[in-house]
């Protein structure tokens, strides 16, 4: 006998669907299997099952080996190494739920802290962009229940957000959408050709690098005026004919990714994403979407928001909030030698960093709280295990399109493990008293 | 719990009728008690002071989704701003856009008790509860928007009062919400394939209901359920040159409609910040535009089932931020700056656009004298009520600015002489130059407390003094049998010498010495079973919804650690 | 004109945050009392004779005030920052935001300036002998209003990001700059007398980009309009002019489009 | 032995996903990331067979991945490696002072590297912070 947990809410990706259903064994503690979920999705819930999971946090010793410590030793080791530091940065923060993202802020205001959160190497450039240029936007539902031209520019929803086609952009039949995928017509823009261009109306093979030219044909597309032969490897003629199938739709949607954020010209090619959106609302309605990664980066930009006013890259050192990209961002800290202490929650930097950067991490006191063995947990001084968000605890996470869900817990964790709020919570009541505030 | 005596004040109550007498005040275990009821209290000296119940703020923009838009994408307005954290209080950043640290801190420097968030988009309501309790000291509620939602539209193009107001209450228990809030009834829907409803005649596409019967059908319904609050509407058309007429067409809808409730409340209709509803001409040009206050309060006089707050423009560099979608398009094509757009499936939408009110335009000096010239116009200030629709007139810490143009026809003179750069024209386009009125302390206590405290149905807990209510005290360095230089109003107005939230001191010699123990108000209304609307409801999320319906409702403890319900039974 | 000299005496082990090394500060100070100023590294509070030996008196005013530091602050921020009037001298590198959000005086660095050197600015001159990093003279984050005043001129190189949002004022780079010149122009002038690799003028409304040497890479919405003779900061010859971004928004003044314009130098 | 040239991008694929949350510790992780996809005209060029390990260097670093076929192709002249961290051995770390490292776009050479290993994730890292390669 089992029992079926439903509407369950998958904490893989920013798609953060919320219609699994997870099969529990009676007593609670083990997960049987996972329905509706991607093989990304389910696979997560499974691993957290694992036997050869860490339960207790690891100290590293001299000899590079490692040593289990107690969850008070993590505490006051954590505690002193952010209470001795003068300009600890603190980075992560995506995989975690809002509680622990606002109970984190509070420790580095009291530490003097630089926050950072996952968007520093995902859709950073695209939180620049939209500073400068603002965003028009809207929910997945709005998608699902009006659009009729869809693109994805540099990004690859088959792989990275595997039903985000089925549950809202491309397939479901929706309000004024009754005709489904067959009323949608379908662009995709990235140098491969690869899955999602494979289901698309039009595939433009940019060449790499040139989104920025490209999106700034398509406007000058749109007002008629002249073009060379050939931008960014696609033949003009293409260039207008898309301009007109763009501008021909009732409700418009860009979706990008990774290919335009990480990509030379970066924020200026979201920018100019941005702006071609702008200009396709003179003569029809058009949103445009950033494809958001982890499955609560954006709840932390918005935590940091209300706190502090700045989405990621806060420096707090100085007692008040400062933010600039290129300066308070964690990849520039490292390699500057501007902080002298770093603390990794909910991420993985070993892995997704810059070797560079992964090296100055080695070199430095460091934390890293995470469920995982990672290459991250390899580098620092302490490996903090802690319960699984969104699957061993609840909490509040945001959508990719800013929309908060209550995420659901499934089982309970290992015996005696902490969640990230809750050890969070004994570093700030700790670091407290070592400042004797 | 302590007990406070706040001795030798000048007391200004509108409920208790007092105007400026020396009434020594008692706060005990978080409430006003009579002085009698002390029995060692901590004694608070007011010699020389202004000392009035809390103030009430009844629409501001200070919590949730598009607030924080606001924030993130406007780093430049907070550079070289900052204000360092000190003891207790926290980092504080912005200016148009504050943070919530900085939002709490600066109402209750002011004297606020309670501020009302003025739109929540229902699907963001986790978003808005989870700002409003990080959001220090003050009390607040949040107001879902309705006007633009596809149930109200289906159930009103056949004026379904009963399923309407069925939804309502089920709507409000799931966003744990207080009342009904109406932004560009109709048009913000039509904004979802890029149009917008001009008039309350122009029919919603597809839906085929109007703006008018939306307005009045929102009202039956709200007086149906009897909430605290009555609808509160932003008519159509807001900042077109000519909309009065839309204002007054919009105002119609609730004539003859009568207040049914228990909680004091004697209007059914409050038209919020009434300044970008009050236009004249055709276009912004200096030789077209005008005000077309007087017109528009005259009818607002004669019709005791209305109340009002001004939207005063305070002529700085702001943000504008609102459900009408389509008027942040209209704006940004206007201006050229950022502009960010948010549809939210099935209920409605949001935009954000920085402005600058510069005092070296016509527009702006116009637009600043026809919120003033509401105020003055007003008859009874029991139903007029200050706000700067914070931030989109201007940010809510220029209250005491807005006081000081109120309450000094000297400075209004100053400023079309001194400041404003068309100030003559100004005076030939609006009423401002013929007004005389300076309102008093006492009038002012009834628009900021007294007044939008019977607004919301809270008159049994904010806005008086009298024993019995909430412990909420502002006292305020300022002389009224001494002072002279208007500057002193707005001085002490910014800069409460002490303020007791609920019962404790938060305030102490101008300075932050408590986070306060805020609480978030929200209405739990009863209603009779209604299977169509339960029906309804669920073939909407299985259909066209994004999120299940099992994950709609804000229930996690974390979202309101700290309610107070007010609970409405509509049952028949 | 009085001259402070500040000789660095100790390398910063992270980075020193020196805002107050400017002659508004400095003004009217005994070298006592500038060697007390506050500089930060991090959360945490040093006094700039920690790092720095500190030799003269400032003067009676900013303007009459000359910073003279001897030596490479390779690690020190903000040197400049926000300066209205006076001078500085800067012998060595300097790190990031050198004449950031600067209103008046002058600044040279004959070494080398990080990036954001001149953000912002609406007046005054900053000289860099060596290279400038990125964002030289770009407006700050979510800011319309970049570059309004003054001119910025490097010896060597400059990096990606020059100009962005420039609305008035000059920048003349003797070499070669990298990606995203004068993105957002709305005014003012800039001059490369290197080459340029691309994206250059993008979502340009108007103002000025001369370039003498060769672009990579040409935006699309740039559209060839003629050729001129033309005199340009002391330097003579045939370029050819291009208007655009023909993509972007143009106003109208005099019922005539304004564009962007374009030089290249033949 | 020929060495070609090629514009390196990384980026997430399916198995990378699954592979990263079952476990970055195990063999799966290294069989999803520790590859390199190559079109087949790049697999003539390099004269190499499928599944043999090379050796990707760019001007930041260098590292030994298994080279497959492409599939998401055809894109000659391009070399796909899943992001990881295999990938962030060669990345542009270069930011242009917007926080974010050029991950897309980094010119490399690939040569075939007989009988060396590709490192499994964790062993990686630590050995490329110890400086071992």
């Amino acid at each position: 006998m089992a029992k079926m947990v439903t509407d369950v809410i998958c904490p893989f990706c920013g798609t953060l669907c919320d219609d699994l259903e997870v099969s529990v064994s009676d007593d609670g503690t083990k997960i049987l299997d996972v329905y509706n979920a991607c093989a990304i999705g389910a696979e997560k819930f499974l691993h957290s099952q694992a036997k050869d999971r860490v339960t207790r946090p690891r100290m590293k010793q001299e000899d590079g080996s490692w040593k289990e410590v107690s969850y008070d030793e993590a505490v006051e080791y954590a505690a002193k190494m952010l209470a001795d530091s003068r300009k600890p940065l603190m980075y992560g923060w995506s995989s975690t739920n809002c509680e622990a993202q606002a109970a984190g802020t509070e420790l580095g205001e009291i530490v003097g802290a630089v926050m950072d959160n996952t968007a520093t190497v995902c859709h950073g450039t695209t939180l620049i962009a939209v500073q400068d240029v603002g965003v028009p936007s809207c929910t997945l539902g709005e998608i699902l229940n009006r659009a009729d031209r869809i693109v994805f520019w540099g990004c690859n929803p088959a792989h990275a957000h595997p039903r985000h086609m089925s549950r809202y952009s491309i397939f479901p039949r929706g309000f004024f959408t009754g005709k489904g995928a067959k009323g949608r017509k379908m662009v995709v823009v990235d140098p491969r050709v690869t899955d999602t261009a494979k289901t698309a109306d039009i595939h433009l093979q940019i060449e790499q690098g040139r989104d920025f030219e490209l999106l700034t044909a398509f406007r000058v597309a749109f007002k008629g005026e002249w073009l060379p032969d050939f931008v960014a490897g696609i033949p003009k003629k293409t260039i207008y004919e898309v301009a007109d199938t763009m501008k021909s739709g009732r409700f418009g949607i860009l979706f990008f990714g990774m290919g335009v954020t990480q990509s030379l010209s970066k924020n200026h090619n979201i920018d100019q994403a941005i702006c071609v959106t702008r200009d396709l609302n003179e003569y029809t309605k058009w949103n445009i979407m950033p494809m958001r990664g982890h499955y609560n980066v954006t709840g932390s930009g918005q935590v940091w928001g209300w706190l502090h006013g700045f989405p990621y890259a806060l420096d707090l050192s100085r007692g008040f909030a400062r933010y600039n990209p290129g300066d308070t961002t964690s990849n520039d800290l490292l390699v500057r030698d501007e902080v002298d202490a770093v603390f990794v929650i909910g991420s993985d930097p070993g892995a997704h960093f810059p070797n560079r950067s992964v090296k100055k991490i080695w070199d430095l006191p460091s934390v890293c709280m995470d469920p995982h063995l990672t290459p991250t947990t390899a580098v620092c001084k302490l490996h903090v295990p802690v319960a699984f968000v969104g699957v061993e605890t609840g909490g509040c996470a945001y959508r990719m399109d800013n929309v908060p869900i209550e995420c659901r817990k499934v089982v309970d964790p290992p015996e005696g493990m902490l969640t990230d709020l809750e050890f969070l919570e004994r570093v700030v009541a700790r670091v407290k008293e070592m400042k004797g505030a | 719990m302590a007990e406070y005596l706040i001795k030798n004040g000048f007391v200004y109550d509108p409920v208790l009728g007092i105007k400026g007498d020396k009434v020594d005040v008692a706060v005990k275990d978080g409430k006003m008690v009579e002085t009698s009821a002390l029995s060692n209290p901590a004694e608070i000296d007011a010699s020389g002071m202004t000392v009035m119940a809390g103030a009430v703020d009844i629409h501001a923009h200070v919590a949730g989704p598009k607030v924080c838009v606001g924030r993130n994408f406007r780093p430049e307005e907070k550079l070289f701003r900052a204000k360092p954290m000190a003891g207790i209080k926290r980092m504080e950043g912005g200016f148009s856009v504050p943070t919530v640290l900085k939002t709490g801190y600066d109402y209750a420097r002011m004297g606020f008790g309670f501020v009302m968030e003025a739109a929540m988009p229902p699907l963001y309501a986790r978003h808005v509860h989870e700002e409003i309790r990080d959001t220090p000291i003050i009390d607040e509620a949040a107001l879902p928007v309705f006007g633009n939602n596809w149930f109200v539209l289906e159930y009103l193009k056949n004026h379904e009062i009963e399923n309407t107001a069925a939804y309502i209450a089920w709507l409000l228990r799931m966003t744990r919400g207080f009342g009904v809030k109406n932004v560009n009834p109709g048009g913000t829907e039509a904004w979802g394939w890029g149009l917008n409803c001009p008039t309350v005649n122009d029919p919603v596409p597809y839906f085929d209901v109007t703006p008018a019967q939306i307005i009045r059908g929102l009202i039956e319904a709200n007086e149906y359920l009897g909430l605290p609050h009555c609808m509160h509407v932003h008519s159509n058309s807001l900042g077109e040159p000519g909309n009065f007429t839309v204002t007054l067409d919009t105002l119609k809808q609730a004539e003859g409609i009568k207040a049914r409730n228990a909680f004091g409340r004697q209007q059914v209709l409050h038209h919020t910040h009434l300044q970008f509803h009050s236009y004249g001409g055709e276009s912004y040009a200096s030789k077209s535009f005008e005000s077309k206050s007087k017109e528009v309060i005259d009818y607002v006089n004669k019709q005791d089932n209305i109340t009002f707050d001004l939207g005063v423009v305070t002529l700085d560099e702001t943000t504008t931020m609102t459900a009408d979608g389509p008027f942040e398009h209209h704006l940004t094509e206007l201006n050229h700056l950022k502009w960010v757009n948010t549809d939210v499936e099935l209920e409605t939408a949001a935009g954000v656009v920085p402005y600058i009110y510069s005092p070296k335009t016509f527009i702006a000096g116009a637009q600043w004298a026809i919120g003033l010239e509401l105020g003055l116009f007003a008859k009874d200030p029991m139903r007029t009520f200050v706000t700067t629709d914070h931030p989109n007139a201007g940010p809510f810490i220029r209250y005491p600015r807005v006081y000081k143009w109120l309450m000094s026809k000297a400075a209004r003179e100053d400023m079309l002489d001194n400041v404003l750069k068309y100030g003559n024209t100004v005076r030939d386009r609006c009423y401002i130059g013929e007004i005389d009125r300076e309102i008093t302390l006492f009038e002012l206590a009834q628009m900021t407390r007294a007044g939008p405290a019977k607004a919301l149905g809270l008159e049994a807990m904010f806005g008086s003094l009298k024993p019995g209510m909430e412990g909420d005290v502002a006292v305020y360095p300022y002389n009224p049998e001494t002072s002279e230089d208007p500057e002193d109003i707005e001085l002490a107005f910014s800069n409460a010498q002490y303020l007791i939230k609920g019962g404790e001191i938060v305030v102490k010699e101008g300075q932050i010495v408590s986070n306060g123990n805020k609480r978030t108000f929200w209405v739990n209304c009863k209603v009779d079973e209604n299977p169509q609307v339960e029906r309804d409801i669920a073939e909407k999320f299985k259909r066209y919804y994004s999120v299940n319906q099992g994950n709609y409702e804000v229930y996690a403890h974390h979202y309101v650690p700290n309610p107070y319900v007010i609970e409405v039974d509509a049952t028949q | 004109m009085a001259t402070v000299t500040l000789t660095p005496t100790k390398v910063p082990d992270l980075r020193l945050e020196a805002d107050n090394i400017k002659p508004d500060v400095f003004a009217g100070k005994k070298a006592a009392e500038i060697a007390d100023l506050h500089v930060f590294i991090g959360n945490t509070q040093y006094m700039l004779g920690e790092f720095f030996e500190v030799a003269g008196d400032g003067g009676a005013s900013a303007a009459e005030t000359t910073i003279v530091i001897d030596g490479d602050v390779s690690r020190v921020k903000y040197i400049g920052m926000k300066m209205t009037d006076g001078t500085v001298l800067v012998k060595g590198n300097a790190d990031m935001y050198v004449g950031a959000w600067m209103e008046g005086g002058t600044i040279t660095v004959n070494g080398d300036a990080d990036a954001f050197a001149g953000m912002g600015m609406t007046g005054g001159e900053i000289n860099v002998a060596g290279n400038a990093g990125n964002y030289l003279g770009a407006a700050y984050r979510g800011d319309w209003r970049g570059m309004q005043g003054g001119v910025i001129r490097v010896g060597g190189n400059a990096g990606s990001d020059i100009g962005t949002f420039m609305r008035g004022g000059e920048i003349i780079v003797n070499g070669n700059v990298d990606v995203h010149v004068g993105t957002h122009q709305e005014g003012g002038t800039i001059i490369v007398k290197g080459d340029a690799k691309s994206k250059v003028g993008g979502q340009m409304v108007e103002g000025e980009i001369y370039v003498f040497g060769d672009i990579e890479v040409m935006m699309p919405g740039f559209q060839h309009v003629e050729d001129a003779d033309l005199e340009v900061d002391g330097v003579s010859g045939r370029f050819a002019c291009y208007k655009g971004d023909m993509g972007e928004r143009h106003p109208r003044r005099k019922g005539e489009t304004i564009y962007g314009k374009l030089y290249l130098k033949y | 032995m020929p060495k070609i040239k090629l514009n390196l991008i990384t980026g997430r694929t399916i198995q990378q996903g699954v592979a990263m949350e079952g476990g970055k510790e195990k063999p799966a992780y290294t069989t999803a990331c520790g590859i390199i996809e190559l079109d087949p005209e790049d697999f003539k060029k390099l004269g190499a067979y499928r599944n043999t390990n090379v050796r990707v260097t760019s001007e930041y670093g260098s590292v030994v991945v298994k080279a497959v076929d492409a599939t998401q192709g055809p894109h000659p002249g391009l070399g796909w490696i899943p992001m990881g961290p295999w990938a962030n051995m060669v990345v542009n770390p270069n930011t242009y002072s917007t926080g974010m490292p050029t991950f897309k776009g980094t010119p490399v050479e690939v040569e075939v590297a007989k009988g060396e290993p590709v490192w499994d994730s964790l062993t990686l890292v630590t050995k490329a912070c110890r400086g071992e390669i």
